[in-house]
């Protein structure tokens, strides 16, 4: 039987190896020509405590995680227990024969992992013995993962060489457990080697690469899951001159650094997740008034209130959109893939420096610690934006236009005073009614130069569209062409600017009789979002602090579809 | 700028002590000027909310860039300014609520950087532009609008916390001497780190404490107020600590180290030993 | 010509008697039997300054302050020229003739009020004097005011008498003016004396009262305009054995300092505007996590930012609903008029303790420095109530229900812990997708018990309906009134309670063909709810920092109805 | 109430420091309930955010109420807990980044009241639970996640701080120590007034200084700590002031002071003279 892809679940406890297992996986996987996705979860204690990351590796594009192991490779007993359940009819147990035993299994092979690697020289080899066995069970052929083993350990050392023939030891060692159970399920179609660059990463750094090719020369933060990574890769990449990086004492500290260093020219970024988001709603509602450029990344989780810090959800739309009291709605943009990740920052960061406040980067847990391949991006093709800054004299009147207006730096020409109170042209506190509904549509009407984001369309002329946002982009995608596949007759639509949304998307939606938002939050809060806007838009939700399985989806998109159809569904 | 703006329609009460603050806060700015050529628009004024606050608007002549920003955030927002670029002059203007009460938490991370800020805290030991509430200045026993059975907590010293918090300059001043006041000014905008001038400005309307910090020999009141003596070694924190002890309200330079790095240095060492690499040499390490 | 209404602009000074001699006849008014209003704005410097306050009295009941002025009475020359624009075309100024002169104007009556005043002896009569002038301009009887300032001044001190002597002789001075003029502007009806108590107060201090009678027995807060008034009261005249009320040192610590009352037993309440309440944003996700009943009141004022501080509007709807980051989205109550402060207070503490979570009362500075009549209310007939506490065992788990159950308070039985982070029965942290599914069911059904909220409702058969929320009620109504007697067929549908929404409202709602709005915000806030309930909603809209007058809302509501029947609007 | 509960999943890493505190702490719980007779549920535990936050979790046997909030604000809801029932005990756990970074504000206000709780404070020099970032109690230098080249801040010193903000009680502590530490923390709650327990307790994982603390003979490392010699009167606050300036980790009670009321009594002291009007009455003051 031949298969598009693999997926394998490694499972044990942290610091076992699970992590570095799935991701060399993947690695292997994208070298030799295929897509990979991972999916990982985290103890929520430090050292140890269960844990499990899921490679799904395909000759397509790999949209989620997958809903159904292949293969379930366990590091421990408990592994066994807590998810030999997700395994697939024909799916197979690999398991480190070290820690138990597993009997009464056809299908489970048993492998001692540092066993077999340290009988190659190299106790650090046993991810090899692991990719090795996988390698075999889908028939695999050895010469491209011995160029993935080259490529990888070639790094100009006196032992390269060495080390390069042990892990490939190691991987035969692996697949020859396999040869002597005589298992396999099936032959993975082999891959089209893509005929451009690659690059293998999480949402996380893509945001990171993104957000210093777009100029981010200021980064303010404070760590709090899972946002953290962001500020530690800032913290040892984004020093240079000009350039500063910094761990603060709070993210209220953070959002004011923020409004002082875009005040004074930089672009300036923190990152953060939905507890520290909420404590920045004052200084966000600062930067709209006094319209001051930055970006702030808040990677969900769920929620509310401290919630659920290692588990993914998509519950902090409104709160991002609307952070403050009065009449504000902030740009946001949300990616729906570590590709949409990089490209998101470098819109963020743009969208700041062009429309001269804050924007939201709206990423997710589930986004920022998944790896997944993508083209090489062509930093010399990726459009950056800077402010227009006022060259004007001292007259220079920052605030009286009812549009986007050259910004004065200070230091430079046109003096004035950046306000949180409402003020005149010049920055001055102002309590006149015509000051203040001018100044209402100077604000709103700047928004206008954010819609230009595109997006995604297909059969747009069916009564019925599935639109989903962020993370929820990929299982949906995977789910919507199934059904297509199927026959069935939706619309597909989505972008991952929320707001301002595309002007053309949203006449579109209107148009539609039915429009179907999976999301994962309780209220449905992006479909209330359409609602408003005049979108007959309800939600699929989910809040148990994982993505959607691509079965679950299919179920209650047709589901909702017939009770519209019966008219039961009430919007 | 609110001398020829009719849109603003704020002014101080008659007498207020932040009129003085302002003469020398506009005479400070201009002796730099003079002094080293460098434009007024190389000043950035970071104002707090309070009648004191209201100062960004209220200064006369060449005008330096402002950013009047929400309660209690004037450190935070400096930082901000200075760090992005390190030519700005960044004065800090803000009350005793502002910066002792709600901002109270952000003097001592820019201790602890030495952050080449200056800030000018008007402590009339009153909420002023809220109408008279106690502030952590006001004495225990106040009665004011918010405490109307006397304040009960005890009441913050802002001079001792400065100093174990570990500011590096720190001045003690009154609005009334405006010539004294300016030159304390400039010379905490010169002091190479963080610096603070904590200036006694009465709150003529809610707090009337002329009488009290200058004495009356009519009515017999000693002057709470007194010079530091010349011999005293600025340098010397435990000397510093002792003049506090002495009670009331002393004027004059407390303390200044200047051996300490301010932050831009300390961010210039990191710079030094980082890895610098391009965004195309970062996205290639992930190359697959 | 007889007169329903008397509406009387009151300018000048801070300082110089504006507010005084406004109030002083909403005083007059009410206690001779007729109703009464006020509305007061503010200079923003401390001393001084240009002011004014309206007072508008009438025979009905007073629904707005009034479009257009019977009497401008000018305390200086500034306030003529600011403020004559003002005048309707019968109207009649008063001004003080010691501050200025105006010629050339035939209903202008020049008044020296203070050396009036001092000619009986009493320096503080000058605003008997001009409440006498304006008496006589609507020919109101003498013998009713003298029975005003009898019962106003017996207090019970030696020189009532004389003070009461001094005061009628004001009177009858500021009446000699008038009559020696011979100006009148109508005859305005004698009212009708209600057969019931009455009190006459503004919005702030009626939340007081409401929130006292509740029972709140815990205040903490941090001054801000225009909250401000409600510290200073509960400071006076909360503290009692155990109770407690104290100023703090920001807003982060008043509404964490509420959580921990709120836990431990007490009925917890803060009150602030727009900027302390986005510093609010994390403490309240918190107590809607842990289930903690406190009560925050946002005053609202201008916003974004800091904003306008001393004008009003409605622009923190979306924000105070959904505060803070994950799915959450708070009870609010806004009251429509002074009397409704009351009740709203009444009802937050009510619904805080009924479903054990945060709610918000919505009030704005319009009705916070509002003066209005009101039956006095009979507190024995106002129901209070009070969270039902647990008497079970250690063994009790307080979460574990997915309904409102009994609360643990600490010292008595069943101990767990309140917890920010997604728990288990117990308060333990969880990370369980089971888990984290039913706490949020839990969370949304303790919501439920707060569906019994009334609403008012007129023509309902009527396919457009005219909805205002807050302080916008009062000069909708008499706009609808308006719009009813020249036959127009509109519903008119209203409530306070503005989340949950009383269900059978929204029904009603739901059938209608267009939803008419007003509000004082810029992006149609409640609007945008109701469209996301499934409404036809369309708001009128404007953010001046001043109320609708009747006028303007007649003609928008007008040209809205027009232009949807002529297929324009598009919702 | 972990040890029963498979749902909480939270475990502090092998020889974690706050492994000894909570044993302290249940020790000091239940040596004030025998001697007093005051239930366990008359005791309330409000935690930070933090691995010593997780304590409210950890605790065994009979069950204090706990209160586990948000990051930094242990103080301003413990002092919700206590004026809403003075009779309860209440002990705040917090790490070094809750109390001392994010939550520093709000020292000097309880300080200022005498809020009659007891903060216990775990300070391990890191931030544990988001795994390994530099706090205020980091050395100068130290290299961490979010410090690659080293932290440039200097280092926060918690004690001197709690002295000059007026903290009544200041005590200082090793969390191997576990009889001593009961014992303080016993003390500690028995003050009238607010009591700070500062407490070394190390994170085996990101920042073991154990060794550094405790001393090593054979790798001649004196000991950082040492305790404070008996003749030392707690009562004078310049005397604690110096022992601070001999340098290293004091440990005992550094200082106490039970002259000043606490916050309930102040509070009391109003209620006295206030007007005591019921709601009846102060509505029947508007009536016209
Ligand atoms: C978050 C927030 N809380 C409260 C206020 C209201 N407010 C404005 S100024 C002020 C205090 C002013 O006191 P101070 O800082 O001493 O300045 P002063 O007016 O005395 O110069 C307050 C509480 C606000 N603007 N923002
Ligand atoms: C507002 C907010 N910001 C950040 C975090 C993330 N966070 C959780 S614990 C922690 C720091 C823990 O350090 P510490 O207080 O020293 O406790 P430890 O784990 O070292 O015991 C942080 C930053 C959070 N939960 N909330
Ligand atoms: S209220 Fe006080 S501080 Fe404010 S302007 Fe008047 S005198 Fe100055
Ligand atoms: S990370 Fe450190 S503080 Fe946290 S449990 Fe482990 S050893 Fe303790
Ligand atoms: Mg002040
Ligand atoms: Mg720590």
């Amino acid at each position: 039987m031949d298969k598009n892809d693999l997926i394998v679940r490694f499972a044990g406890e942290g610091g076992q190896g699970v992590v570095t297992s799935a991701e060399g996986l993947a690695q292997a996987a994208t070298q030799t020509g295929y897509h990979a996705q991972t999916f990982a979860t985290f103890p929520s204690q430090i050292l140890g405590g269960p844990t499990w990351t899921q490679t799904r590796i395909s000759i397509n594009p790999v949209l989620s995680s997958g809903d159904e192991l292949d293969v379930l490779v366990c590091f421990n007993e408990q592994a066994y227990s807590n998810h030999s359940g997700s395994l697939a009819d024909q799916g197979v147990i690999v398991y480190n024969s070290a820690e138990f035993e597993l009997s009464g299994h056809d299908d489970a092979i048993g492998i001692d992992f540092d066993a077999l690697a340290k009988s190659t020289g190299n106790t650090r080899a046993a991810n090899m013995v692991v990719i090795g066995a996988l390698a075999e069970l889908v028939t695999m052929k050895q010469d491209i993962l011995d160029e993935f083993v080259t490529k990888k350990f070639t790094r100009g050392r006196p032992n390269d060489e060495e080390i390069i023939k042990s892990n490939i030891k190691a991987m035969n060692l692996g697949r020859n457990e396999v040869k002597d159970r005589g298992i396999s399920i099936g032959q993975l179609k082999p891959p089209q080697k893509p005929d451009y660059d690659q690059v293998l990463m999480n949402g996380n750094v893509a945001i990171c690469l993104g957000a210093m090719h777009a100029g981010v020369d200021f980064y303010a933060g404070y760590p709090i899951s899972p946002a953290t990574s962001i500020l530690v890769w800032m913290e040892k990449n984004l020093p240079a001159p000009n350039k500063f990086v910094h761990q603060v004492s709070s993210e209220i500290e953070a959002i004011t650094a923020l409004v002082g260093a875009g005040f004074a020219g930089k672009k300036a970024m923190t990152a953060t997740a939905g507890p520290g988001f909420s404590l920045m709603s004052e200084g966000l509602g600062l930067a709209w008034m006094a319209e001051i450029p930055l970006v702030v990344v808040d990677v969900q989780r769920g929620g509310p209130a401290t919630g659920l810090p290692t588990k993914t959800e998509q519950s902090d739309l409104i709160s991002t959109m609307f952070p403050a009291h009065g009449d504000i709605r902030l740009p946001v943009i949300a990616p729906g893939s570590v590709e949409e990740c990089f490209h998101a920052a470098v819109t963020a960061v743009n969208w700041a420096e062009r429309y001269q406040g804050p924007v939201i980067l709206l990423s997710e847990m589930a986004l920022s610690e998944r790896n997944q391949n993508m083209p090489k991006p062509d930093l010399s093709k990726v459009p950056v934006e800077n402010r227009i800054v006022n060259q004007n004299t001292n007259e220079y009147q920052r605030y009286d236009q009812l549009d986007v207006s050259p910004m004065p730096i200070p230091g430079g020409p046109g003096s004035y005073v950046a306000n949180g109170s409402e003020h005149d042209g010049i920055g001055d506190t102002t309590h006149l009614a015509e000051r203040h509904v001018q100044m209402t549509h100077r604000r709103w009407n700047k928004i206008k130069v954010l819609e230009d984001g595109d997006f995604e369309v297909d059969s747009i002329d069916s009564p019925i569209a599935l639109v989903p946002w962020g993370g929820t982009k990929g299982p949906t995608r995977e789910a919507y062409n199934k059904l297509i596949e199927s026959g069935a007759d939706i619309a597909w639509l989505y972008t991952m600017f929320l707001n301002p949304l595309p002007p053309q998307m949203i006449e579109n939606l209107r148009q539609k009789e039915l429009v179907l938002v999976p999301e994962l939050n309780y209220q449905g809060q992006f479909s209330m979002i359409l609602r408003s806007l005049g979108v007959n838009a309800i939600s699929i939700t989910q809040y148990t602090g994982l993505p959607f399985t691509v079965k679950d989806l299919i179920g209650r998109v047709n589901q909702q579809i017939e009770s519209y159809k019966q008219g039961h569904l009430k919007i | 700028m609110s001398v020829n703006n009719p849109e603003y329609d704020f002014k101080w009460c008659p007498g207020c002590g932040d009129f003085g603050v302002r003469r020398a806060l506009e005479s400070a700015i201009q002796k730099r000027h003079a002094a080293t050529g460098i434009a007024v628009a190389n000043n950035v004024v970071v104002a707090g909310i309070g009648c004191s606050g209201n100062m960004v608007h209220l200064l006369e002549g060449d005008q330096p860039f402002g950013i009047h920003g929400v309660h209690g955030r004037t450190l935070p927002i400096a930082m901000g300014v200075k760090m992005a670029n390190p030519e700005l002059n960044v004065v800090v203007v803000a009350g005793d609520g502002d910066f002792l009460s709600i901002g109270f938490e952000h003097i001592g991370p820019q201790a602890g950087r030495n952050l080449n800020v200056c800030a000018v805290v008007m402590d009339n030991g009153v909420y002023g532009l809220t109408k008279g509430q106690s502030s952590p200045t006001s004495e225990t026993g106040m009665i004011t609008s918010s405490t109307p059975y006397g304040k009960i907590e005890e009441k913050t010293n802002p001079l001792s916390l400065y100093l174990t918090l570990g500011v590096s300059y720190v001045a003690s001043a009154m609005s009334s001497k405006v010539k004294s006041l300016a030159n304390t000014i400039v010379e905490a905008m010169e002091h190479p780190g963080f610096s603070i001038v904590h200036v006694q400005s009465p709150c003529t309307t809610y707090n009337d404490t002329y009488e009290l910090l200058k004495g009356s020999v009519k009515k017999g009141i000693e002057p709470l107020a007194w010079p530091i003596p010349e011999g005293h070694d600025s340098a010397d924190i435990k000397a510093a600590t002792e003049l506090l002890n002495r009670g009331g309200i002393p004027l004059g330079v407390l303390y200044k180290d200047t051996t300490r790095p301010d932050f831009q240095s300390r961010i210039d060492a990191v710079t030094k030993i980082s890895d610098s690499k391009s965004t195309e040499e970062l996205l290639a390490s992930f190359a697959i």
